[in-house]
């Protein structure tokens, strides 16, 4: 079901004016505070009627202004996790959890509450109330509300700001499963390059109002003049197919005939992955490299060089494997004589699971070496 | 008991009775009127809240004279009330009732009022965001939160129940064990020359029942204020201690 | 010399006593201040030290109270006026005889029979002595409506809460016709309805006497007449 | 005016000032009970609280017996206001507004309370941080967020002002020009025969000037609540019509 | 001035019992939700009457329990930044930014409302109320409430969590300078390891109300066995002098004999800084590569081996430049034949300013090209 959005609204100083399209999977809003994310999220939950709009999940119509529609917000059954977490006060973090569940209107339920205090880690809070919890147990019990409201749309703003990384890395393969068992869209607002990269299926960018940029996040994120974040956050993605698992642990990969060694996965051997190379950890030599720690070294052909206005540039090399981007300075460009079609090898520090892994959803075994910054253990030569 | 006569006695229960059935049937219609003051847009809605207020700036008996013209025997209201659901409001304990339940109606509204404003919409909000239809919303989130304002304005309308006077007698007269609430009795002691020992007596009842009701009502006001804040049973009882 | 004059006066004295004190402003230059109220409030506010110079009841008692207190001027108090009482209805009817055979209960036909308040305010005490004197009480009692005063007893059988009342002459006067005056209870059955008169001892009392005398002057008394009262003779007349 | 009488209209400015004077005073008093009531604890915090109750719990006419005593003439009270800030109560005006800020400061108090157990104390708690002292606290913070309850208690008690009649007249009697309210004359009227197309005028009067009053404060209170909620003025203006 | 805390407290089914010192520069409270962070710092602005404890700035004594002192919050002057913004719903941007200057008593305002309005991008706001802001525009005017309100201390709970990386980007320069002016303690609540490596002089590491590790920041940090957040973060500080600015837009640094190339810094020839090399950024090679993009190579000797329960290894090495930590899975150290005493070569892919920085703050130049991962742009060879 893809959920389409299209909206026109103003503030004292302030219009936006956005239209996109989320298809099935987790589309990210990405933007700077202020550009407009909140707003968008709170005209698709219902809590704002814009000016003008068309919003739609598939061809269930939430918003039409033109012919007069507008479902109220109880009706939208958007799971909406608040940039503020909105706890209600005078209920325990266990009936807030459990609020959703008197207005399943025949849902069947598709998680337990177990599950998700468990996930979340706050089982020992359930008769706690909202005004004693740190900001973080708060901010997990709004993301429990809204997981256990089985809603047809989730929608959730920075539901992760407030949290630590190992609670990020618990957390995250949830929504990766969510978003591969692909049941409902889900719109994430997020400030982070690194959830974006782990996450996003379709990549949203907005700035002062506006779309600026929108697409599937793996083309996004492996054009070399797009990196939303700055340079250092770019990054490209490439696929590989789970070849052996070794005996010392690391997990050993074929990217289109190349080998690539990551930390122990779970899956099964055949499973299909997308992974995430950050430009950021990849050198280039022109020869092959022979005495050091580095495992995964791919041989590509430079495709392009985009010279930024610093002293870096971000080399597009094409590969066995598939596009791979490399951060490199001018210096180096200058120094390995690099140019669109030289030959040379680029040699990969870290490698991170991305999104859209075809396997059904990341096996718990792999989540808790999953960090925030999407770079699994960084297996070395 | 030596001090209070059968008469007086009876007055107080008599009393206990108007004034509580009054609050009771009063409250839920108040917290209607409140609601949509605060909350709704209407045509009249200006006018709604001004005859809210109506008697309080109306002198008492004004406000017995108009509602012994509307629910008197004789009232167009009386007949239908009468008619329809069997209720009498001329010279019964009911007529009373319903004069303390007017008279104690725009403190009632009004606190009730200040509550609901008071309730951060955005709560409501996320009741909605989670499948809550708006009767749902009320019920399970702005109620809880504004029971301080229900308990204000139920005790304020009890206590103005019990102490109710001008519109009653004016309305239901004074029929000792029917209408004779304990204000009436007091004022009855007051206008006989000599009189000042009873009325005292009476008072210091009336008084004593109100006192218990205000305790009450500040007792459960701070558990839920406590609950709200997250403190534990034992501090809760410590704060509640007055 | 003009004088400041403030009248403590019973509600139910209200417009003939406007009428009166008009004509004597006029006569004489004094200022009068008339003050109207519950007799047993005025009686309070007096023994409180209340700045009144003439003190007029709607009842002997309040009266009495005042004086063992010594708050009144010594010599200055008399019998001013009186009252009849009589049986009013909403409906027009019949005369009713009243006596001990006097059906009450058919006449009310489950109304209610309208009274000030039998044992506080005057209008009530007479009330009830005179329905004790014609062996009517028993039927009555439970069939009472007892009302603040006189005047809400009135508008009880004006607006036909109460098919039946017992109010002064005066009252059931004035009221015209939206009520019918049906029997007057004779003058025996009840103790004589008197509304006295005194100046008080802290006030001004020569003002005071010069308004109570000129309350027995043939204008005065005939605004009092007027609305029903009968004035009863000065002393100094007897 | 002349459906209106000079008495008429003499009244109604006297209960003007008499309601005017009574909100006056009796808001900043009202304040500082209300705030003790909600935020402090000592010793009698209960007695003051019923206390402050019982104008509502007596009859009227009981209050005004006891001002009477307290304040009248001969009243230990009266006589120390009269020696020491040479304000006399007994039979003046501001024995009328006595009576009718006594009779309205349980709604004022009430009200006020209500609004201040609604203010986040976290808000109070991050003024403190910035330097404030517990007074510039609750003049920068409290007291701006309370405006809503401020402006409740002032229109109920200006209503009850406007309306208040039983204490008054026993306290102060019923003197033209000096303590003759509208509520007293209206039952003046009343008392009169045939004056009840005079009540009925003066009455209608009592309501104009109140529900004014009643307008004004809901236009205010808007204004607040919509700037705290960020809303433009145009459309603060458009809510506050009624 | 030093900061000492000693605190015990007890909430239902938590207790906290901390001590600990915050030199002058900038403490780090660090982690989990949960751990006890923000209850320390309530403690600390006079919020919170723990049940035993002593707290004192100096010889200035803000709380003993056992002499009954406990100064009122007001006089503590203690500039707090929230969790939870807290602004004041009734006044304007302009007004709540400026609420604590009336009551300085005497003191001379050191920064500008201009100045912090610009740092934060508020000054388009000052005429809103908060209820018009988004999470971001909250978070930076509390912020810059904070900060006007020249504070004896300054309290900063999570005050970035809310930002994008370009934000906190522009902000974290702000810190670093308050901190190196040094006029005033500051306890900052974090969970980001890369604002921890930047900003920290002193790091407190928190676990369920227990203080688990304290110290330097440096030393805290080069230690391959500590990684509170876990081996993804760990990371060295090393010394270095800027050597020359070179014509391609470089910067050469000399750290203890050794070239180190960073992307052009502002600061003068001659100025010492403080870097941090993440372990995750260092591959190691027996012999020197010498055909790579790689720019900074330093030769060292293995010191110590931490291997962990996954298949990564920390490797500790002494370095002409200092102790550089690398991560490097166990698989490499088998490969390499590694073992305490082996001579090899760190290949480092990026080098970020670490705390501590001799030069009198950052200057503003480098600010924009300092990520929130404080990694600058990484240099190749
Ligand atoms: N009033 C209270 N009553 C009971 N428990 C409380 C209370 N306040 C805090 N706690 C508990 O104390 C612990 C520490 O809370 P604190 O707010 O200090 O955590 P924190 O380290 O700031 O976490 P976060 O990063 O999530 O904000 C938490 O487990 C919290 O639930
Ligand atoms: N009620 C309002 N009145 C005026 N302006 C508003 C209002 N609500 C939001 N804005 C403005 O609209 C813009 C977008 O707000 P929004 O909350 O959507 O931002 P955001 O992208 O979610 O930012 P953040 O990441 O900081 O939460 C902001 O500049 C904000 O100030
Ligand atoms: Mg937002
Ligand atoms: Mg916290």
């Amino acid at each position: 079901m893809t959920l389409s959005i299209a909206l026109t609204h103003r503030f004292a100083d302030f219009t936006l004016d956005v239209a996109f399209d989320a298809p099935p999977g987790l589309t990210v809003l990405f933007g700077r505070s202020g550009s407009g994310k909140t707003t968008v999220v709170q005209a698709v939950a219902g809590l704002l009627t814009p000016l003008k709009g068309h919003i739609a999940i598939g061809e269930h119509t939430l918003l039409d202004t033109e012919r007069g529609i507008n479902l109220p917000a109880h009706r939208r059954r958007a799971g909406y996790v608040f940039q503020d977490a909105r706890l209600f006060p005078h209920l325990t973090v266990q009936q807030n959890l459990t609020y959703a569940r008197r207005f399943l209107r025949g849902r069947t339920p598709s998680t337990s509450l177990d599950e998700i205090t468990d996930m979340l880690g706050i089982a020992p809070l359930l008769s706690r109330r909202p005004a004693t919890l740190s900001g973080g147990e708060k901010a997990r019990v709004a993301l429990g509300r809204a997981l256990l409201s089985e809603p047809d749309i989730l929608l959730a703003d920075e539901p992760l700001a407030a949290l630590d990384a190992a609670r990020k890395a618990e957390i995250l393969p949830y929504f990766e499963t969510l978003r591969d068992a692909g049941r409902i869209p889900i719109l994430y607002v997020s400030h982070d390059m690194a959830e974006v990269a782990r996450l996003a299926t379709t990549l949203i960018t907005l700035d002062a109002g506006r779309v600026t940029a929108q697409g599937p996040a793996a083309d996004l994120l492996s054009d070399p003049a797009f990196h939303p974040a700055g340079p250092r956050e770019a990054g490209a993605l490439i696929e590989a197919t789970i070849a052996a698992h070794e005996s010392d642990g690391l997990t050993r990969l074929d990217a289109g005939g190349a080998p690539l060694f990551l930390p122990g996965l779970s899956q099964a051997p055949g499973t299909r992955l997308r992974l995430r190379i950050a430009a950021q950890d990849v050198m280039l030599a022109r020869t092959r490299p022979t005495d050091s720690s580095a495992l995964n070294i791919l041989a590509g052909v430079v495709r392009e060089i985009h010279q930024g206005d610093g002293p870096g540039a971000i080399v597009a090399l094409d590969t066995q494997a598939g596009r791979v981007l490399a951060r490199i300075t001018k210096r180096s460009v200058a120094a390995l004589d690099l140019a669109p079609g030289t030959a040379c090898h680029a040699i990969v520090k870290s490698v991170a699971i991305a999104p859209e892994s075809v396997a059904p959803g990341l096996a718990p075994g792999l989540s808790p070496g999953l960090m925030p910054t999407a770079k699994p253990f960084a297996p070395n030569a | 008991m030596s001090w209070l006569s059968p008469d007086g006695l009876t007055a107080l229960t008599l009393s206990l009775k108007v004034a509580g059935w009054a609050t009771a049937i009063g409250l839920p219609l108040a917290l209607a009127v409140a609601y949509a003051l605060a909350r709704l847009r209407f045509p009249g809605r200006g006018l709604l809240n001004i005859a809210v207020h109506m008697p309080l700036i109306m002198p008492p008996v004004v406000t017995g004279y108009l509602l012994l013209l509307g629910f008197g025997p004789q009232g167009p209201l009386g007949r239908v009330f009468h008619d329809v659901f069997g209720l009498t409001f001329a010279f019964r304990w009911t007529g009373a009732a319903l004069a303390a339940g007017v008279m104690g109606f725009p403190f009632m509204v009004r606190a009730i009022r200040l509550s609901l404003e008071a309730v951060d919409p955005r709560l409501e909000q996320a009741a909605a965001t989670l499948g809550a239809p708006r009767f749902q919303v009320f019920r399970t989130i702005t109620l809880p939160m504004i029971v301080p304002g229900l308990l204000a304005g139920a005790v304020l309308a009890f206590a103005k129940g019990m102490g109710e006077f001008g519109a009653t007698i004016t309305f239901v007269s004074n029929i000792p064990g029917q209408t004779q609430t304990l204000p009436l009795a007091i004022d009855l002691a007051l206008e006989t020359p000599g009189g000042e020992g009873q009325a005292l007596r009476l008072a210091l009842l009336s008084l004593t029942i109100a006192a218990a009701a205000l305790v009450l009502s500040e007792w459960l006001s701070r558990r839920v204020a406590a609950r709200i804040a997250g403190q534990t049973t034992a501090k809760v009882e410590e704060a509640a201690q007055i | 010399r003009a004088d400041e004059i403030t009248i403590f006066a019973a509600s139910s004295l209200k417009t003939a006593l406007d009428t009166a004190s008009k004509d004597f402003e006029e006569q004489t230059g004094h200022n009068l201040t008339l003050v109207y109220a519950g007799s047993s409030a005025l009686a309070r506010q007096i023994a409180q030290g209340a700045p009144a110079d003439l003190f007029l009841s709607a009842n002997p008692g309040w009266m009495d109270v005042l004086e063992s207190e010594n708050r009144l001027a010594p010599g200055t108090r008399r019998d001013l006026l009186s009252n009849q009482l009589v049986l009013i209805s909403h409906d027009a009817g019949a005369p009713i005889a009243l006596n001990d055979q006097t059906d009450l209960a058919t006449l009310l036909g489950g109304g209610r029979l309208a009274t000030a308040l039998v044992d506080a305010v005057p209008a009530g005490i007479y009330a009830k002595a005179a329905l004790q004197n014609l062996h009517l009480w028993d039927q009555a009692e439970p069939r009472l409506a007892q009302a603040k005063n006189v005047r809400a007893a009135l508008a009880l059988v004006q607006t036909g809460a109460a098919p039946l009342g017992i109010t002064y002459a005066t009252d059931a006067h004035a009221a015209g016709n939206s009520v019918h005056i049906r029997a007057t209870f004779p003058a025996a059955s009840h103790p004589p309805i008197i509304y006295p008169a005194a100046a008080l001892a802290n006030g001004n009392v020569a003002g005071a006497r010069a308004f109570l005398a000129y309350l027995s002057t043939p204008p005065a008394q005939a605004a009092f007449t007027a609305e029903g009262f009968a004035l009863l003779p000065a002393p100094g007349d007897t």
